[in-house]
């Protein structure tokens, strides 16, 4: 028995004590003492193994459990372009306010998942339409299915703060049958047509379609289509052409192929770096600047060309419509150097931000702090010889009829539009000041004579979860409902969702105003003053005719086509680029661009009358040969050097006077017959109403076994005839489709078309 | 005690660390260099850590604009090289990236070439040949693919990655950063021929052709060390433009032979001060300050005047030579590796220690507290990390550290004194106890 | 027992890290790893602890009975050796030991040959030549002397150390411990092959001749690897007993040929099952199941048919692919000590933070509260060490703590995203920031 006695100097507390049943453990001295030269530091190498793992008899502490399974080669966490957005600097730390139930609990593990390339759009993509089961009558179940699927993919009104689906980037799939299996009418539930994707500089979609829906612009350029214009490159007409085709081809489809093969072509477009192939871009601000600068290109462009085709010094039409005069007045506080110059803008960049105001900061703030500007340049002053500051005063001193505004700001500042909430104004008030810069204002002032602005509409960044950005139109119709053109995709939504700004994935790109006079759309502006004379005459690139061969008997007027006037046509094609896989060395293969061809020849006969079957047109395209990547001569006749003008002994015209025939043919009401025409319109690039088209391939259709039938096998079955036997040939195709058409006549007269079709 | 000194030196501890063969000496006076001193840098760990951040050198998708994968692999990171990036090479915009793949977290280099016309599979019939090649001194093949996620139409050769190598032109001609270009001697061509004919021998074997002997498309990966780069480029841009071959397997093999004599001449010519540049072969060759045995050697292959096989026994005694050096720098690695088999161990404890610390679910039921189970291992970490002197002042001593840490990972039955933040009451506990409380938080973290 | 070992725990390998079932190995996908796989292999890591373990074996020298040094060498310990200790090597009483010098704190091996009768220094002529030989596979000889230490009048020979290495006959014939000894096959033939051919050059350049191809003197020091050892004692016995030497320099290197042949068969021969042994080489040479080539050099090795050239020419294929093999076994080991780096890196990395974290002295001064500077520091212990799954489940993974620790200690750019505990808010930063901040609070506790 121990004996413990406690000392304690407190008298009043008895002191806290435990029983120990044993003795008490005291700390060991560590004895073994580690040499200095074994000494482990942290600013040097020295080996960790300087100091001894003592003896050890079961697992060491630091073995893991061997059965834990670890994940490498995991992608690093993207931090959401939504956080970004809201982020602010303060004190050199990036700082935001973080949603747990939008972006999951705090230091959540994040699991290995398989990158794979994303083969379907994040929208349910309807089937293609050669997985149809049922080509004809769609079934209830289908029905149901494809409605459910459009409200999905026309969803518009964001859900948890996600880019809603009509806003996403939307893509072309492509089966083994190309770009015509894929159901590009459930992208659109309007008369309004789409712009295709998969061109080049796809990315100017979007700023064509703020044209298209700016009726003074659209009048001016469509209206230019009457005239016969006799040079090439003529920027002005091919826009005519494709505004004119957006408006007929009434909600289908369109590709800005012409458009967009003249773009490619200009040099200064080159030198400008416009060229884009793909506009989808992770660099927010040089996809906002690119477009800008596109827009401002355009609007250039249109100018110059009303001069070179109107004969005149001054724009009258583009400056009346967009035209700013901006003066700058250099000044030096240092001498007395002073220069000023004016010049005409068709667009204005707000890059100023203004003064901080407490709230109800809108678009016009902005408007006004640009329109008259002070910036600080260095230069040589000749007048003093050295190198000082001046100061650069641009002012504006009346705003025209359309209003076109750049928004230039930079992420950060485009982060502060965010938060006001009425930014874009649908409508203001301005007058010329004796001050010399307009006055804006949000309200109307009785009797003060103010000009009412009207939003047109405008182009809008949209950036998605993995940080890509697109350009998506949104613009007021006539009606006053709001149209949101997502490149293919076409939907009307409400002014609410389109004026919304405050979303994180959207941003404004250029805004367009127009004073309300109540010009409408004049879809026909052209009619009564067309110049057709290019059907009656000829008009070769380079001029001469010199010993071509002339395989056609030209127009005349006494033949002058009318509506319903039959003739009947054929197009031949080059190759300029082959189909586009995605081609892996472990053997997958996957489609994502069908060839590109151009068109070469297009030939157009007489469909009735006395010279019937004579061939009137027969235009072969003049065409850069060096970028044809296959003639595939077997089947378009065409041969190396055929559309070279040197070398060629056709018939070379350029593609807009090829075009401009077409399009006088199908604006004077001829009906075209063909074969398999549908190809050929999409590559020569034009919209045919259906009601204008017989299409022999259409009508000698076999429902039952879903076969379209060749032109060489029904001339075969049909006049037991031989053809195509060489190369082909568009104007002997041409007639074939022209003589099986009037057969098809005959046997539908004669009742025997379905007994014809089964044989 | 668990060690018993006897000996009056102290054997154990100065020997922890492994140490290098003694015969292999190094930062020799330069007329003492050996032919190891060919392989086995200076400064070995500095060398290694360098490639090391190389490796993690990373770059935000919103910067370089590139995508965020292609297929499976992602974290792209363009690999900046003079010679590479940007330049027209074989005749395509080329680009060259560090990649991680998704599917095995390794790393790997990628070539793309920009609009290159692949229209069918069969331009790719060549690679399975490359991808099967394993020689240590071409860098190997993966997969090849084309792609639309560079927004074009891209071809993209996937290959091992070798982070901080340059290509010979920046080896030897051009300054990097700091680093001077590496004089080039004759012992380093000697070992450049035997390195480029094994590469070529390897090559051939497997039914295919070098073709191109660009010092640009030759890396240097650690010291004295080469590898063929960018192979396989030429078999599918060949099958792709169409062209039907020009010469037979046979043809393009000699002139392999041709090619690398091309090369070694022209590094060679760097020997000599005075012009050879715009002398022809022949008349250059008698000019090079090398020894007539190599001079030798370079009018053979120059002149096609030899086969591989006699080219191997022509250099066998050089050959040998060179594993001699190869095997004193693999000793070298292991030896310098046996200084740091600790290092895991270590990791792996603080990894252990630091997931259950201050664990916000932890730190919520309580058993941190004072009065909680975990209380110990709170009290232990203070004790290994937190001392202070008689001030006050931190005393940061790594020893320490680790001596502590390695006497809780055996779990010894010492025992310490652990005090009490508010220095009221103190804990007398064993390393084994505090390492069954640790484990017992790892399980249960676990459960 | 002859001696204690002062080192009296043997390594427990198989609680060391521990071997994941291989059962497991079989179901992971390519991206998954366990513990094992994320640092040095188990067996290189062993091997090298076993090394290490086996230079810091020592007894004390009462035990031993050894002198407590031997002119500067110390710490003898006699390396046990079946075919070396006490059997008659050489005609004389023979040990081995490990010693420590005194100089230059490495280990070397001692040889020592009892009562040989050295009269005067020219029997030390050619150990001038030995010590300046310089092959990776010839141990080095450093120096020779005749001393009175172990009360005798011994010859020792002092060599450089390789730990854990055995000689040919015991690798290939004996079980050693729980080790198997290791099956002889073809390509292991040309190996040994090679390396005996390298050895046999370099010490024929040097003017010398390597005299003795005896399996015992010949040592496996890494895996594959060979090195001759005992060189020169044959030289310095000849000398000693005054026989005017035999045979020119010649005719010996002319025999070394031949030893070298005759080894070789004898290892040969254990490829064949049947009896050959009691057959003529010539006879037996047919009979061996090893490829065409190889019967073929070994009729030419033993019928002294071939000079050393000759020998490297017929040779050269299976240089260069020897070559390969070493530089792949360089790289090896290269990324092996790659990885530990970075570990040993890793680990003052962690020190560092633990030594920073949760200072008591810190946490008074309010730079760890929200609006401290430190606060980053803390939210990124536990965006590293802390990860939960979706339902709050503690997660441990490595490769994230790794990861994540690698790019700190690099200070990448690229920017991770840490939000606080309450889940209101969150910092966006870089590695490279956080690092700073590291280094600027350690820095601070040092000053």
């Amino acid at each position: 028995m121990q004996t413990l006695h406690l000392w304690s100097d407190q008298m009043m507390r008895p002191p806290n004590f435990a029983v120990l049943s044993q003795e008490p453990l005291r700390p060991t001295l560590d004895v073994e003492t580690i040499p200095p030269e074994n000494h482990l530091s942290f600013d040097t190498d020295a080996p960790y193994n300087l100091i001894k793992l003592p003896r050890y008899e079961s697992m060491l502490l630091s073995a893991w459990p061997s059965d834990l399974k670890f994940e490498v080669g995991k992608l690093p966490p993207q931090i959401d372009p939504e956080i970004l957005r809201d982020s602010k600097t303060i004190d050199g730390f990036t700082m935001a306010p973080y949603n747990k139930d939008k972006f999951g609990p705090r230091n959540l593990h994040v699991k290995q998942r398989p990158l794979k390339t994303k083969k379907h759009a994040d929208t349910k993509f309807p089937k293609f339409l050669s997985e149809r089961e049922d080509d004809y009558e769609e079934n209830e179940e289908s029905v149901r299915l494809k409605q459910e699927m459009m409200s999905n993919a026309f969803e518009y009104v964001p859900k948890d703060g996600e880019v809603p689906n009509a806003f996403k980037k939307t893509d072309i799939l492509y089966s083994k049958f190309g770009v015509d299996d894929f159901d590009f009418t459930f992208y659109n539930n309007t008369q309004y047509a789409g712009l295709e994707t998969h061109v080049d500089n796809a990315y100017t979609n979007a700023m064509i379609q703020l044209y298209r829906f700016t009726p003074p612009i659209f009048n001016f350029v469509v209206r230019t289509l009457a005239e016969d214009v006799r040079y090439d490159d003529c920027v002005l007409a091919e826009l005519g052409y494709l505004l004119d085709m957006l408006v007929k081809a009434n909600g289908r489809n369109v590709v800005a192929a012409n458009f967009q093969k003249l773009f490619s072509s200009l040099p200064q477009a080159r030198e400008l770096g416009l060229l884009n192939p793909d506009g989808k871009t992770r660099n927010d601000r040089g996809q906002r600047k690119l477009a800008h600068l596109f827009s401002k290109f355009l609007a250039e462009c249109l100018a110059k060309d009303e001069l070179a085709l109107y004969h005149q010094e001054t724009s009258v039409h583009v400056d009346g419509i967009c035209g700013i005069p901006a003066h700058t007045l250099l000044r030096s506080p240092y001498c007395s150097f002073e220069h000023k110059s004016s010049t005409t803008v068709y667009s204005l960049d707000l890059n100023v931000v203004p003064s901080p105001a407490v709230s109800g900061v809108t678009i016009l703030n902005y408007l006004e702090a640009s329109m008259n500007k002070t910036l600080q340049h260095n230069i040589f002053c000749q007048q003093c010889d050295r190198v000082h500051a001046i100061e650069a005063v641009l002012s504006i001193e009346q705003l025209p009829n359309v209003l076109m505004l750049n928004v230039d700001l930079t992420n950060e500042q485009m982060n502060e539009v965010r938060g006001f909430d009425d930014w874009l104004v649908p409508e203001f008030y301005s007058a010329p000041s004796h001050t010399g810069r307009p006055v804006v204002r949000p309200n109307a002032i009785a009797g003060s004579g103010l000009a009412k602005y009207e939003l047109v509409g405008f182009v809008a960044q949209i950036t998605s979860r993995d940080s890509t950005n697109h350009l998506v139109t949104l613009v007021k119709l006539p009606s006053g409902e709001w149209l949101l053109l997502n490149d293919f995709l076409v939907t009307k939504i409400s002014t609410e969702e389109a004026l919304n700004l405050t979303y994180w994935w959207k941003r404004p790109v250029t805004v367009v105003y127009r004073q309300q006079d109540g010009t409408g759309f004049d879809y026909d502006g052209w009619k009564s003053v067309i110049d057709d004379s290019i059907l009656y005459r000829d008009h070769f690139a380079q001029g001469t005719r010199e010993g071509k061969k002339i395989e056609y008997e030209l127009l005349t007027r006494a033949e002058a086509p009318k509506p319903g006037t039959l003739v009947a046509i054929d197009a031949e094609f080059v190759q300029m680029a082959p189909e586009e896989y995605n081609f892996r060395s472990n053997g997958s293969k996957v489609l994502v661009r069908p060839k590109r061809v151009s068109l070469a020849r297009v030939s157009i006969i007489r469909g009735e009358g006395p010279k019937e079957g004579v061939c009137f047109i027969d235009d072969y395209i003049l065409t850069d040969e060096s970028k044809i990547d296959d003639y595939i001569t077997s089947f378009s006749g065409i041969e190396p050097g055929d559309l070279t003008p040197d070398k060629s002994d056709k018939t070379l015209v350029t593609l807009q006077t090829a075009y401009r025939k077409i399009w006088l043919l199908l604006n004077l009401g001829c009906v075209f017959v063909g074969h398999s025409l549908g190809g050929d319109f999409r590559t020569i690039n034009i919209q045919v109403p259906p009601q204008q088209v017989r299409d022999t391939a259409e009508l000698f259709y076999l429902k039952r076994e879903k076969r379209k039938l060749g032109l060489k096998f029904l001339i075969y079955q049909v006049f037991n005839d031989r053809v195509q036997t060489g190369n082909h040939d568009s104007i002997e195709d041409a007639y074939s489709a022209l003589r099986l058409y009037r057969k098809w006549l005959e046997l539908k007269a004669a009742g025997e078309l379905d007994d014809a079709l089964q044989r | 005690p668990f060690f018993q000194q006897t000996n009056p030196f102290p054997i154990n501890y100065h020997l922890y660390a492994g140490q290098p063969p003694p015969h292999i000496h190094h930062h020799l006076k330069p007329h003492e260099k050996t032919v190891s001193d060919l392989f086995i840098p200076n400064n070995l760990r500095e060398e290694i850590q360098r490639k090391n951040e190389e490796s993690l050198r990373s770059i935000s998708v919103a910067q370089s604009g590139l995508p965020i994968h292609v297929n499976q692999y992602h974290s792209l990171c363009p690999i900046d090289q003079k010679f590479e990036t940007s330049a027209k090479s074989f005749g395509y915009v080329s680009s060259v990236y560090k990649a991680m793949s998704n599917l095995d977290g390794k790393l790997y280099t990628m070539r793309r070439l920009e609009n290159v016309p692949i229209t069918s599979e069969a331009c790719f019939r060549s690679v399975s040949k490359w991808k099967s090649l394993n020689c240590a001194n071409v860098v190997k093949l993966y997969e090849v693919m084309t792609t639309r996620a560079f927004d074009d139409n891209s071809l993209v050769l996937v290959y091992d990655y070798y982070p901080m190598s340059l290509n010979l032109l920046e080896a030897h001609f051009f300054k990097i950063g700091e680093k001077d270009p590496e004089l080039i001697t004759e012992p380093l061509l000697w070992s450049y021929l035997i390195q480029l004919t094994n590469a070529l021998s390897e090559v051939h074997k497997a039914g295919l052709a070098v073709r191109i002997f660009d010092p640009t498309k030759i890396i240097v990966t650690n010291k004295g060390r080469i590898r063929l780069s960018a192979c396989g480029v030429y078999d599918i841009l060949e099958a792709a433009t169409k062209e039907s071959p020009k010469d037979t397997l046979e043809d393009l093999q000699k002139g392999d032979l041709q090619g690398m004599g091309m090369l070694l001449l022209d590094l060679a010519k760097s020997l000599v001060f005075s012009k050879v540049q715009n002398l022809g072969v022949t008349e250059t060759i008698p000019k090079l300050t090398v020894s007539d045995k190599f001079k030798d050697v370079l009018r053979k292959l120059t002149t096609q005047d030899i086969s591989v096989a006699q080219l191997q026994q022509i250099i066998a005694p050089e050959i040998l030579l060179f594993t001699n050096g190869l095997q004193d720098s693999a000793d070298y690695m292991e030896a310098c590796l046996s200084r740091e088999v600790e290092n895991a161990r270590l990791v792996r404890l603080f990894a252990k220690l630091d997931s259950i610390c201050d664990r916000p679910e932890f730190i919520k039921d309580g058993s941190w507290s004072e009065t909680g189970e975990r209380y110990p291992i709170k009290l232990f970490r203070d004790y290994v990390f937190h001392q202070v002197d008689e001030t006050g002042k931190p005393v940061l001593d790594l020893t320490h550290v680790v001596n502590c840490l390695n006497k809780l990972d055996a779990g010894v039955k010492e025992t310490i004194l652990l005090v009490s933040p508010d220095e009221m009451s103190c804990l007398i506990v064993s390393y084994e106890t505090l390492r069954d409380l640790v484990e017992k938080s790892f399980r249960q973290l676990r459960s």
